[in-house]
């Protein structure tokens, strides 16, 4: 019984960081149909930003909530000034290319920001934990966790939720629904697609940031730690189906609790069973679970 | 005239091949090693452009490149196999094996649902590797020197020249498999491939065929690799970053010729290892860089730049 | 209003159009005729901007839009209606019509809204229903509507009439007749001229991406000569083939 | 500038060669200068907390031999007379890259030896390699007991003792501080160096807290895996109380970080074999009370002890990077005192610059005073060091500032480590027969 509470909740705290690295990928993906996977450049700089920055201001004397305030921050910077950078030098050149040529040179931008956060930031880990031990922890089923992590289950659902409002209730999301159905009926309808893109963009990256910058406190903030959550993003977005903000968390929650549960009853195969799922839902449903309504010509 | 054009490439590849191999014995030990490493690699790159001519384009192909490393290192492992034969034969049929099975799946797939699939697969590999010991978990195993019939070579000289050999066997495998009519099918099924159903040619068999291919010349690649460097790990061999690295290597190389992966993958292992030595912490930013300017300023790879010269050179002819 | 000055489009690098020129005023309503593949659909897009220009102009109004970004269109006053409709199938018809208000910012949506409604009374009986869920004919009949919001000066219109039935192939007429007496410039590219031809004042022909001018004919058997007009010998209305079936199939839902 | 004019022509020469295929390079003979590959992690969760600070410590001892600045009895300047010039190469990459790196190394650079690696796992994979190419290669840090027990080399040396040392000694530190421990269990990388460590340290327990009772799932997560909070809950809902961690890069501090927020190290004894980086860079966020290993007479454990040598070092060390030496700081100072002592004494014996072999005689069974203890190549046939090793438990201290270690107990080499040819897990079943404790 504690065991399964344990698993629940590790899963679910999992499933949270996950879906807030994920939701960017699949906004992108759905909006540019780009798999970018420079998305993992911006989970690493936001985390290395937030990490950064939490230090340097405790080291100021700040008072440890100000960590959070700082995460924010560095999330939106770091989305605005990276993603926008991206979007205006390398993508917007290439969105006649095709699909191969624009997923290869995210790959390109994620080769080179690596090596760009070893330039600026240095080889040395970098710690923020004031931001968790200020939260510090509470007894669930006999289990002590740090609240830290239970509070990234809340602002993903915030996430979650306004991602939601933003699409099915406002005017903004409409005009995103043009585009992603169709651009070139967005262009004659006089929405400057460009500028969607440009918007999308920025948004997917910051929230790609965010994801670093919020998980930034329970890590040593160090070199290579996009590389493994890009394939790990991609795989909550493919189980999820591509585009679907529904389906990222789909596709999260999955993700994380097949993987705690690995980890309390069968740790060998905590990676196989993500991939494997992964691949039997590509099989299965190869749009995915919760896929977006498919952009069918009516 | 195809088939013209298909006679001269093989001779091109044959000379090309045997010049490799004899200057083999006058290159120095660092080089021969790189190059090894870059005809390993655009042997895997050769099996991505064979896909790459039916529109498709995997991006978890190390899963057999990884496997055909791997097949190396465990029949040392476990039968003590070290002789060149055996060792590059397991390492195809194996990676050909499982690449028949999968075929049967992935052959239904296209565009990114193809690329991601393959990435499952890929990582599903990676995921039991890394995670088991008694598969050599994150180390791996190392794997001792390629015996010749009963006879181990001082030098990696004449291991090159086999290499170069099977390299250019396999090459001509590919260009005479692409001027078939099956060949031709494939390239067909990309351009429009709803056609070739009407027409009555049977589009998943050509596809599970051209798939099987590429494995096997996957798991050729990664044999060698792991033959050529001693040593296999899943981080090197079996990553998605792997997997991206000969996406890179196929696009930098260009799709035109069976030859243009073999230069594509030697290049790629010069300039990775200049880029270490001259910013060892910036090699991967340089590596991008390339990557995004062969994307930008020659989309048609490296190969155009041999093509274009060539093409104009047939024309004066003519 | 309207002038194409000898434009050339090409699509991956296949030469499409070639001098194609065309002009239009105010309150006149212009046949583009060709049959499929001809390259009709290419000449529109262009003038939206879609399809991008190698050589040549457009004007509208006399300011040059060639390379004027294709958003910019909409704010214009021009409108386009594509052949296969391209609704957002989740979202309702009116959200759908509204588009281009949204994006373009018309102050005065609400008023140009009841104005369609107006116009085309039946859209505003199934304005809350799901794109999806309307017929292709209601389809055709929104796709208009929303290039109506945008397109108070100029309508593009791909095909108008193309797979629908006859009575609402007549009621399109007559919804265009209103339109063109309340001043809008209408370019219809059509295969088939039967269901319009009364309404047009000029037609040109297009042919393997070529425009020219030529006479149009009238149901009662007389033609009215345009300026400049060159007969086209073989390109009367009735020598136009009906599409292929096999074609239509896409449009139908 | 010198450096870089350096690789300029190496890249116009290798460029050179390749255009012009020109024949290998020849053997490079007597010299003033010799070139040392120096191998660390530069980057990567490792590169901190070990790589950077090994790196320093070859640095240091490397420019003051050259000087001939190291105070007695090495105090005579050079390497058998030649000035060393290390070439530093990054460790991290995964084996496969390091192999390659490697074999460029010795083909292309042409280097004399190489001295480094960390990780276990870059051992294994470069030994067969570097016997292959038959080149002089020390080992600073990496532990596992494979490479030794499982081959036999002429080439490798390794100046550090292996993991089953450090584990015999930690659960000699539980009998005698922490005998009633009623059950333990582990985190471990799941590679060589955290299996062997937790086989060994397991095995070691059965035989000294034989009481203690062993957890059926200890953990082993990845390498570089960073986030461990669903390995704490199963560790922390285990009934074990003494946790053993052989954690040593950036992991080690992930691992406490998020462990103890959520009071982890309150309910349970944690044991850290090689954690001792962390402690300066967590500071007092590490916890107290933690039992922890530096292997060897090294790092944390050795800061206060006196001595010219030791002295020399740490302050020579603070004062040029500003932080205390690490225990990888001193690893990789030893490796380079051996290549110079056996350097030397090859010198000396044959009389002129020693040829490989002659530094190799020389340098097989050594016995040397290094800088806060004594080192002997006793092991696999003369290639593999045997020290003792020491556990303490950590303290922060709040009035100086400083993390501290105390109640600090060395067990001596004789007692830890099998006698010569013994395969060290088989010994340590079979109840470590001629153990000296």
């Amino acid at each position: 019984m504690q065991t399964i509470v344990a698993v629940l909740i590790d899963g679910l705290s999992y499933s949270s960081y996950l879906f807030i690295v994920s939701v960017g990928l699949t906004i992108i993906f759905g909006v540019m149909k780009i798999l970018n996977v420079a998305h993992g450049s911006f989970y690493a700089w936001g985390a290395y930003a937030a990490a950064y920055f939490i230090g340097l201001f405790h080291g100021m004397g700040f008072p440890h909530w100000f960590g959070f305030v700082l995460i924010a921050v560095s999330a939106v910077a770091v989305g605005a000034i990276i993603g926008l950078a991206i979007e205006r030098i390398i993508l917007r050149k290439m969105y006649e290319h095709e699909e191969v040529h624009i997923l290869l040179a995210t790959f390109g931008v994620f080769l080179i920001l690596e090596d760009v956060i070893l330039l600026v930031f240095g080889v040395n880990p970098y710690f923020a934990y004031q931001p968790m031990a200020l939260l510090g922890s509470v007894k669930i089923a006999g289990v002590t966790r740090d609240v830290y992590s239970l509070t990234l289950i809340g602002l993903a659902i915030v996430i979650a939720l306004a991602c939601w409002l933003c699409l099915a209730r406002s005017k903004w999301g409409k005009i995103l629904k043009v585009v992603i159905f169709d651009r070139e009926i967005g262009l004659a309808m006089g929405i400057n697609v460009n500028a969607v893109y440009v918007y999308t963009f920025v948004a997917g990256a910051m929230l790609g940031a965010l994801g670093g910058a919020a998980i930034a406190p329970t890590l040593s903030v160090s070199p290579g730690i996009g590389i493994d959550v890009i394939v790990l993003s991609f795989a909550v977005v493919v189980i999820g189906g591509m585009g679907s903000i529904a389906g990222a968390i789909i596709g999260a929650l999955m993700v994380g609790l097949l993987r705690a549960t690995a980890v309390h009853f069968v740790p060998e195969l905590e990676l196989f069973v993500i991939f494997a799922v992964m691949a039997a839902v590509l099989m299965v449903r190869p749009e995915g679970l919760f896929a977006p309504a498919r952009a069918r010509r009516i | 005239m195809r088939s013209l054009t298909g006679d001269r490439t093989v001779r091109g590849v044959l000379i090309g091949f045997t010049l490799l191999a004899i200057a083999g014995f006058f290159l120095p030990a660092w080089i021969v090693n790189n190059v090894m490493f870059g005809l390993a690699r655009g042997l895997a790159v050769l099996g991505l452009l064979v896909l790459l001519r039916t529109g498709l384009v995997s991006f978890g192909h190390a899963l057999y490149f990884g496997l055909g490393a791997y097949s190396v290192a465990l029949l040392e492992q476990l039968a003590g196999v070290t002789e060149l034969v055996p060792r590059l034969a397991g390492a195809v049929v194996v990676a050909g094996g499982l690449g028949w099975i999968l075929g049967f799946v992935l052959r239904r797939y296209r565009g990114i649902f193809f690329a991601m699939l393959s990435l499952a697969f890929s990582m599903a590999l990676y995921g039991i590797l890394v995670k088991t010991e008694s598969l050599g978990s994150t180390d791996g195993f190392s794997v001792s020197p390629t015996v010749l019939f009963g006879w181990s070579p001082e030098t990696r000289h004449v291991f090159l020249a086999m290499v170069a050999a099977v390299c250019a066997f396999a090459a001509i495998v590919v260009q005479v498999y692409l001027a078939s009519a099956l060949g031709h099918l494939t390239t067909a099924v990309r351009d429009n491939e709803i056609r070739v159903e009407y027409l009555g040619y049977p589009v998943a068999r050509s596809i599970h065929t051209t798939y099987v291919l590429s494995a096997m010349l996957a798991g050729a690649a990664g044999g060698i690799m792991a033959m050529a460097l001693g040593q296999v790990d899943p981080d090197s061999m079996v990553n998605w970053t792997v997997s991206g690295e000969l996406v890179f290597i196929t696009i930098m190389a260009g799709a035109g010729n069976v030859a243009a992966p073999f230069i594509g993958g030697v290049v790629f292992e010069f300039i990775r290892t200049y880029a270490f030595e001259l910013a060892p912490h910036a090699w991967q930013l340089i590596v991008g860089a390339t990557l995004l300017a062969i994307i930008f300023f020659l989309p048609n790879g490296l190969w155009s730049l041999i093509e274009k010269p060539w093409k104009k050179l047939e024309k004066r002819r003519d | 209003m309207l002038e194409v000055h000898r434009i050339d489009v090409d699509i991956a690098s296949v030469s499409i159009l070639r001098n194609a020129a065309l002009d239009l005023q105010a309150g006149q309503m212009v046949g583009l005729i060709g049959r499929n593949g001809a390259g009709k659909t290419t000449f529109l897009r262009a003038i939206m901007g879609l399809a991008s220009i190698r050589s040549g102009q457009v004007t509208f109004d006399h300011a040059d839009i060639t390379q004027a970004p294709p958003q910019r269109r909409a704010l214009l006053g021009i409108g386009y209606m594509p052949e296969d409709r391209r609704l957002v199938p989740s979202m309702t018809a009116e959200d759908n019509i509204t588009v281009p208000a949204w994006s373009v910012g018309i102050p005065d949506q609400e008023d140009r809204l009841a104005w369609i409604y107006d116009v085309m009374p039946e859209t505003k009986v199934f304005r809350h229903r799901p794109a999806s869920s309307l017929s292709g004919g209601q389809q055709k009949l929104v796709a208009l509507a929303r290039a109506l919001m945008a397109g108070n000066r100029l309508l593009l219109l791909d095909e108008p009439s193309e797979g629908v039935a006859p009575a609402l192939a007549r009621r399109m007429s007559e919804i265009l007749h209103t339109l063109k007496d309340d001043g809008l410039g209408i370019l219809i590219a059509e295969s088939n001229v039967r269901h319009c031809a009364d309404l047009m004042d000029r037609m040109f022909a297009i042919e393997r991406g070529a425009v020219e001018s030529r006479p149009l004919r009238r149901k009662n058997g007389g033609t009215v000569p345009v300026a400049g007009a060159i007969p086209v010998a073989d390109a009367s209305p009735a020598g136009v083939p009906a599409r292929a079936s096999g074609e239509l199939a896409g449009d139908s839902t | 500038m010198h450096s870089m004019f350096n690789r300029v022509h190496r890249l116009a020469l290798g460029l050179g060669v390749l255009a012009t295929a020109l024949g290998p390079y020849g053997a490079v003979t007597a010299k003033d200068s010799i070139d040392v590959g120096v191998v660390a992690f530069l980057s990567g969760p490792a590169a901190g907390p070990f790589g950077v600070p090994g790196k320093n410590g070859a640095e240091l001892v490397i420019d003051a031999i050259n000087a001939g600045t190291l105070p007695a009895p090495y105090d005579t300047a050079g390497f058998a007379g030649a000035t060393l010039n290390p070439i530093h190469i990054d460790e991290s990459g995964g084996n496969a890259k390091q192999v390659a790196e490697y074999r460029n190394l010795v083909e292309k650079q042409g280097v004399d030896a190489v001295i480094g690696y960390i990780s276990s796992g870059t051992c294994l994979a470069v030994t067969p390699v570097a016997e292959e190419l038959k080149k002089l290669t020390i080992l600073s840090v990496c532990g596992t007991p494979r490479i030794f027990e499982d081959g036999d080399w002429t080439h490798i040396f390794r100046t550090q003792a292996h993991a089953v040392g450090d584990s015999i000694a930690a659960a000699l530190y539980v009998r005698d501080n922490f005998g009633d421990v009623a059950g333990y269990t582990g985190i471990n990388q799941n590679y060589a160096w955290g299996q062997d460590s937790w086989k060994s340290f397991s095995l070691a327990m059965g035989h000294f807290v034989p009481k203690a009772e062993v957890s059926s799932t200890p953990q082993f997560p990845k390498i570089f895996a960073g986030q461990y909070g669903t390995e704490i809950s199963t560790l922390a809902l285990d009934d074990a109380e003494l946790v053993h961690s052989s954690f040593w890069d950036g992991d080690i501090e992930a691992f406490v970080v998020q462990a103890k927020v959520r009071g982890f190290f309150d309910n349970k004894q944690f044991l850290s074999t090689v954690g001792a980086s962390a402690i300066d860079s967590l500071g007092s966020e590490f916890p107290d009370g933690t039992i922890i290993g530096t292997r060897g007479e090294i790092g944390i454990l050795v800061r206060e002890k006196s001595g010219p040598l030791n002295t020399w070092f740490v302050n020579a060390y603070r004062e040029r990077y500003g932080a205390w030496p690490l225990g990888p700081s001193y690893q990789y100072a030893q490796a380079v005192l051996a290549l110079k002592i056996a350097m030397d004494k090859a010198a000396r014996d044959h009389g002129g610059f020693p040829t490989q072999d002659q530094v190799i005689a020389a340098m097989k069974g050594l016995s040397f005073e290094t800088f806060a203890g004594r080192i002997e190549l006793a092991l696999g046939n003369g290639h593999q060091a045997v020290h003792p090793v020491g556990y303490g438990i950590t303290r922060w201290n709040d009035e100086t500032g400083e993390p501290e270690v105390t109640n600090i107990t060395f067990y001596p080499s004789k007692c830890i480590y099998p006698p010569a040819g013994k395969p060290s897990l088989d010994w340590l079943a079979e109840g470590m027969p001629g153990s000296d404790c």
